[in-house]
């Protein structure tokens, strides 16, 4: 019984996961300039491998696997935003615009 | 199950491999890199769950650390390389 | 599918390997050739790994309840080779180096063109 | 103990001394390190040769795993004399590296420099004692690898091209030798030669074999310089400091012909290699344009290396011009060619580093009137020249000799005429340079130029001594080059 | 299943591929050969061979790019048109793709169990390696024991490009870095730089030790534990990480890894073996194989940790800008 729901929630998670990287991917694909493609990345970093990780750590169940999974999300957390903030920051220094509704400002 | 999720990884390898090719900046190009990187480790942990031997996360791991160092090594580059050709302007 | 699909591999990887001779041979620029060295050796490993894949095997670390592995050897064989190209790469990179701090560009053509100049 | 690890020996001692020589920052402890480590080979080398003698092939199995499961090194005579031919010229250009490095390279690479000689000759020997495919390419890599270091070492800015260039086109080599060795194990399922031999018998039919046999030629040609893809060659040879050009151009091309003669005669077999592949024409064909081209390009240098670099590639055709006969008299006379070769390429470019070292330069036209001022040296010039030509009482008459005998024996008459033809054009430009330094008149520059100092003309004189004794008394030579073609040839029976 | 992996990614790299010979920014460029390299590790996990991927992850998409990059803040960044037109490498390139693909008709098919190479040699490592060695990764057993002697010599090829890039390129001391107000947007990495560098090197020791059991092995786990130390230099700038690793002593490190790995073949020699013949280095065969192959992974991981610092120093410290 456990078992069954412990599989039905890491598949959730897992195609949560899944849909999550695939809406990232399509973000970075077709959003307009830079700036706002860091958000979809930002997506993919974070939301989706958490949420395919914890899938992948459900169906480990207590083992040395899931502490490498924990591992790997502890790094990817930390990983992922730092990478994209030193990209934010980098393409600023380098005058990058960012686009901006002429309309509204 | 695994299978889906590889399926829509490697489809997200390739959206993102289409943001490398077309740019437009440099920046879209690491942009895209660090994505892959993140996909191809989430790739390979699901890769070891579908043969049945998931104890080789070690391989996730070490991909997790290398592309987020290469990716801060190329941003150091790209900074010294603007630093230079606005040096060269003026 | 697999008598179909029997070759696909091999093939993929020679044209991956042709795009990096290609590159080498083609390109004047010498980083260009250093990364089309690199891209074929890449490409070499591929083939060897692919040489080394049994149907339903899997990894070779002895487990219990386990009876089809790859073979290891060519596993081994490519973990030598991809430390030799790592090697050919540095010695590369740092020749291109150097070589530009004396000619003053990394292109080929003019590097001819100063050669035949001195 | 010793002489039952013997083989091992030979290779893992200038190896454990590379590390060692890396670490010594005092350039004159490098030097001597060096030295004694190649006077050390040089020993083993004598002794291994005896052993090959006496009890004929060694194996020895490293790490002690029997044979296709472990590493296993193989000494035969074609080894065992081509050890002796790289331990006799690196033994005798180490004394005279000393001075000739002092001057010529910063003294704080001097200590990388002597590493990196060793690791070559680690290189160098490992690929000829081993009896694995893949431990071939390793030992390949890391003689290459070093070259590439040794070469970017001379002084020139045309060094980091050449060496450069070499880099690409030896990875290009050793890639394609890589690709060879793979399909060879794809079909046979071991790396070790005489195994690898044995099997290939049941499979020499597939286009796989063929393909392979295609890539490892190509391969090991690109590494030995054989024309057309001798392109690496003239810019190496004349730009590397004048110790490297005088160790490499007399071994590592020299090598590259042994691993041909390994995967022909003992991989593949003279059968597949020579009738199935035809091999040996295409082989001829281009030994015939590497001759004709490499002598008449050299006439037109003005740099004497790198003449003699073109020469070269005329006298690496020779080699194999004997062994595209795949007659046991054709591949012996490849490998006396090989050995005479080997000493007088070695006594020309150590004669030419004598007189950079008093020049500092070697173009011909400043070289006007030299042999007043440096008798000893253009004399050993003139002698080591007169060998290359193939005058009578030189070692290089021996060779030339039976390289005609056999290409007689075996029908060809053609290529006596040839190397009778390319010997005259040797003539002519070994002649340039005499004419320059004996009968040209000196520039006053030319009066503050002194001989060259004692301890580089004596290991100068002994390989041009050598190549005289060589030349009166060849026995003991074209013996040994007749029983390791034997070897050779009869190793294809299987 | 298998195949449309292997189908897919095989796919990416050739698009990839052509990108790499197309593109002219290097750094682009650069940053394809990394994607590259991390698809080619993705597929040789697909392919069962998890210690290849670990090594190409490593060495492809981590240090050669960093050296591709270093290179090419060196350099420059455009790459010219050529100047011929490229007729003669194309048909050199189609004429040996043609005789590759002419090879590969007889070629027994790609997984088929009954291939040659399943057959001859490698069955008795699989069979063997528990009884004789006692390690589970055969990788490791082979790599290390089997054919130990390829690993010799490609101890001594890093360290021959170890020295190459020392003759090269050399190196020169920084004076340490000091806060300057170029730092502020370096804040984030550092923090996040010494968070991980203990992690990291700690990660490097499991791969070193952890290698007879699983992917892993001295080779790895040195260009970890150097990918530590570039990590650190990264965001401490040069200076700071050569106080912490000086010059002189990585030269010392580089020439002893392959000390260890030489002299533990020359001491089992001296106990009356062969040359790497590690079973007579204990009383026990097995215990022997044990120690011996701890020993050389030991020496192997020194001298990785070493040559690549070396190589990295040696680029690095040719820039001119201040903070790298």
């Amino acid at each position: 019984m456990i078992s069954l729901i412990a599989d039905i929630l890491s598949w959730t998670c897992l195609l949560g996961g899944a849909i999550f990287l695939l809406i990232g991917a399509i973000g970075v694909l077709r959003f307009p300039d830079f700036y706002s493609r860091l958000h979809a990345v930002s997506i993919c970093d974070t939301l989706g491998a958490g949420l395919v990780l914890t899938g992948l750590m459900l169906q480990g169940g207590l083992s040395l696997v899931t502490v490498k999974l924990l591992l790997m999300f502890y790094f990817l957390l930390f990983t992922g935003p730092t990478a994209v903030h030193a990209l934010a920051e980098a393409a600023l220094q380098s005058k990058l615009k960012p686009l901006v509704d002429e309309h509204e400002s | 199950m695994y299978v889906v999720i590889t399926i829509v990884i490697l489809i997200a390898i390739a959206i993102g491999l289409v943001r490398a090719f077309r740019g437009p900046t440099l920046y879209d190009r690491v942009l895209a890199a660090n994505m892959i990187g993140t996909l191809t480790v989430l790739m390979v942990a699901v890769l070891g769950f579908m043969s049945g031997r998931p104890e080789f996360l070690d391989i996730a791991l070490v991909y997790v650390l290398i592309s987020f160092v290469s990716t801060i090594a190329v941003l150091k580059v790209i900074a010294l390389r603007s630093n230079a050709t606005a040096a060269t302007e003026k | 599918m697999p008598e179909l699909l029997g070759h696909y591999n091999y093939w993929i990887v020679i044209v991956l390997m042709m795009t990096g001779f290609y590159t080498v041979i083609a390109r004047p620029n010498l980083i260009k050739k250093v990364i089309g060295l690199f891209i074929f050796q890449t490409s070499v490993f591929i083939f060897f790994i692919s040489m080394a894949k049994v149907d339903g095997g899997t990894a070779p670390i002895i487990e219990a309840g386990i009876s089809v592995y790859s073979n290891p050897l060519p596993h081994v064989l490519i973990l030598t080779a991809i430390v030799v190209s790592l090697a050919t790469t540095a010695l590369g990179l740092a020749l291109v180096v150097r070589i530009r701090e004396a000619y003053g560009t990394i292109n080929e053509d003019d590097i001819h063109v100063q050669d035949e100049a001195d | 103990m010793l002489i039952s690890n013997l083989p091992a020996l030979q290779v893992v001692v200038p190896l454990v001394s590379a590390p060692v020589c890396l670490l010594l920052r005092n350039p004159r402890h490098a030097w001597a390190c060096a030295l004694t480590i190649s006077w050390l080979v040089l020993a083993m080398a004598v002794m291994m040769l005896q052993q090959v003698y006496a009890v004929g092939t060694l194996s020895y199995a490293i790490g002690a795993w029997a044979t296709p499961w472990g590493i296993e090194y193989r000494v035969d005579m074609a080894s065992a004399l081509m050890i002796l031919v790289i331990a006799v010229i690196g033994a005798v250009v180490m004394p005279y590296a000393r001075r000739s490095i002092e001057h010529e390279l910063h003294h704080k690479h001097a200590s990388i420099f002597y590493a990196c000689y060793l690791l070559c000759l680690t290189g160098l020997l490992g690929i000829v004692v081993t009896g694995d495919a893949f431990n071939l390419f390793v030992f390949l890599e890391i003689s290459s690898l070093s070259s590439y270091v040794l070469i970017s070492l001379g002084g020139s800015r045309r060094a980091l091209t050449a060496s450069f260039q070499y880099l690409v086109m030896g990875t290009l080599g050793a890639t394609f030798i890589l690709i060879g060795i793979g399909l060879l194990y794809m079909m046979t399922g071991t790396l070790n030669m005489m195994d690898m031999a044995q099997r290939l018998t049941g499979v020499m039919e597939t286009r796989t074999i063929r393909v392979a046999f295609a890539f490892v030629t190509v391969g090991v040609s690109i590494k030995l310089a054989l024309f057309p893809l001798h392109i690496w060659l003239p810019n190496a040879y004349s730009f590397a400091p004048s110790v490297v050009s005088a160790f490499i151009a007399s071994t590592a091309t020299k090598v590259g012909v042994y691993v041909l003669l390994r995967f022909f005669f003992t991989v593949f077999g003279i059968q597949f290699s020579f009738v199935d592949m035809h091999v040996g024409e295409i082989m001829m064909l281009l030994a015939i344009a590497a001759i004709l081209v490499g002598s008449l390009v050299a006439i037109f240098q003005n740099n004497a290396k790198r003449m003699l670099a073109y020469s070269s590639v005329a006298q690496i055709g020779y080699v194999i011009l004997g062994i595209s006969l795949a007659t046991t008299a054709g591949v012996s006379a490849g490998m006396i060619q090989l050995f005479n070769h080997a000493l007088i390429k070695g006594a020309l470019f150590m004669a030419l580093g004598c007189v950079f070292l008093r020049l500092g330069s070697v173009e011909i036209r400043n070289m006007h009137g030299l042999a007043r001022q440096m008798p000893w040296t253009m004399a050993a010039f003139v002698a080591g020249g007169l060998s290359l030509i193939g005058l009578p009482l030189t070692a290089g008459f021996i060779s030339k000799w039976y390289l005609v005998s056999a290409a007689l024996t075996a029908g060809y008459w053609p290529l006596a005429v040839l190397v009778l033809l390319s010997s005259l054009l040797a003539l002519i430009y070994i002649w340039r340079m005499v004419e320059a330094a004996y009968f040209q008149v000196p520039g006053t520059a030319m009066h503050a130029v002194r001989e060259a100092p004692v301890s580089m003309l004596v290991p100068t004189w002994l390989l041009i001594g050598i190549n005289l004794y060589v030349g009166i008394d060849a026995g003991v030579i074209t013996d040994m080059a007749q029983q390791a073609a034997t070897t050779l040839i009869g190793q294809t029976g299987q | 299943m298998d195949y449309l992996i292997d189908i897919v990614l095989l796919g990416l790299l050739m698009i990839t591929g052509f990108a790499i010979v197309r593109m002219r920014s290097l750094l682009a460029v650069a940053m394809l050969t990394s994607i590259y390299s991390l698809l080619s590790a993705s597929l040789f996990v697909a392919l069962d061979a998890v210690d290849v991927a670990l090594t190409e992850a490593a060495i492809g998409a981590g240090i050669s790019t960093i050296l591709m990059l270093a290179t090419i803040a060196l350099t420059s960044d455009e790459e010219k048109a050529p100047r011929h037109t490229p007729l003669l490498p194309l048909i050199v390139v189609t004429a040996t793709g043609a005789a590759l693909i002419y090879g590969t008709l007889d070629m027994p098919h790609h997984g088929d169990p009954d291939a040659p190479v399943h057959h001859h040699v490698a069955p008795t490592y699989l069979h063997d390696t528990p009884g004789e060695i006692g390690v589970p990764n055969v990788v490791t057993s082979v790599l290390a024991s089997y054919r130990g002697y390829d690993t010799l010599g490609e101890v001594t090829v890093i360290l021959t490009a170890g020295a190459g890039v020392l003759a090269l390129l050399g190196y020169r001391t920084r004076r340490l870095n000091s806060r300057g107000p170029g730092n502020r947007q370096l804040v984030v990495l550092r923090v996040i730089a010494k968070l991980f560098f203990p992690l990291i090197l700690l990660f490097a020791l499991y791969v070193l030790f952890h290698g007879d059991y699983g992917p892993g092995g001295g080779f790895q786990a040195g260009v970890i534990f150097a990918t530590g130390f570039i990590l650190y230099a990264l965001a401490f700038g040069l200076g700071n990480a050569q106080r912490v690793i000086p010059h002189r002593l990585l030269r010392i490190m580089a020439a002893v890894g392959v000390l260890i790995y030489a002299g533990v073949g020359i001491e089992s020699m001296l106990l009356g073996g062969k040359f790497l013949e590690y079973r007579v280095l204990a009383d026990d065969p097995v215990t022997g194989q044990h120690l011996g192959i701890m020993l050389i992974e030991l020496g192997v991981g020194i001298t990785v940790t070493a040559v690549v610092l070396i190589i990295y120093y040696g680029f690095v410290s040719r820039l001119h800008a201040r903070d790298i």
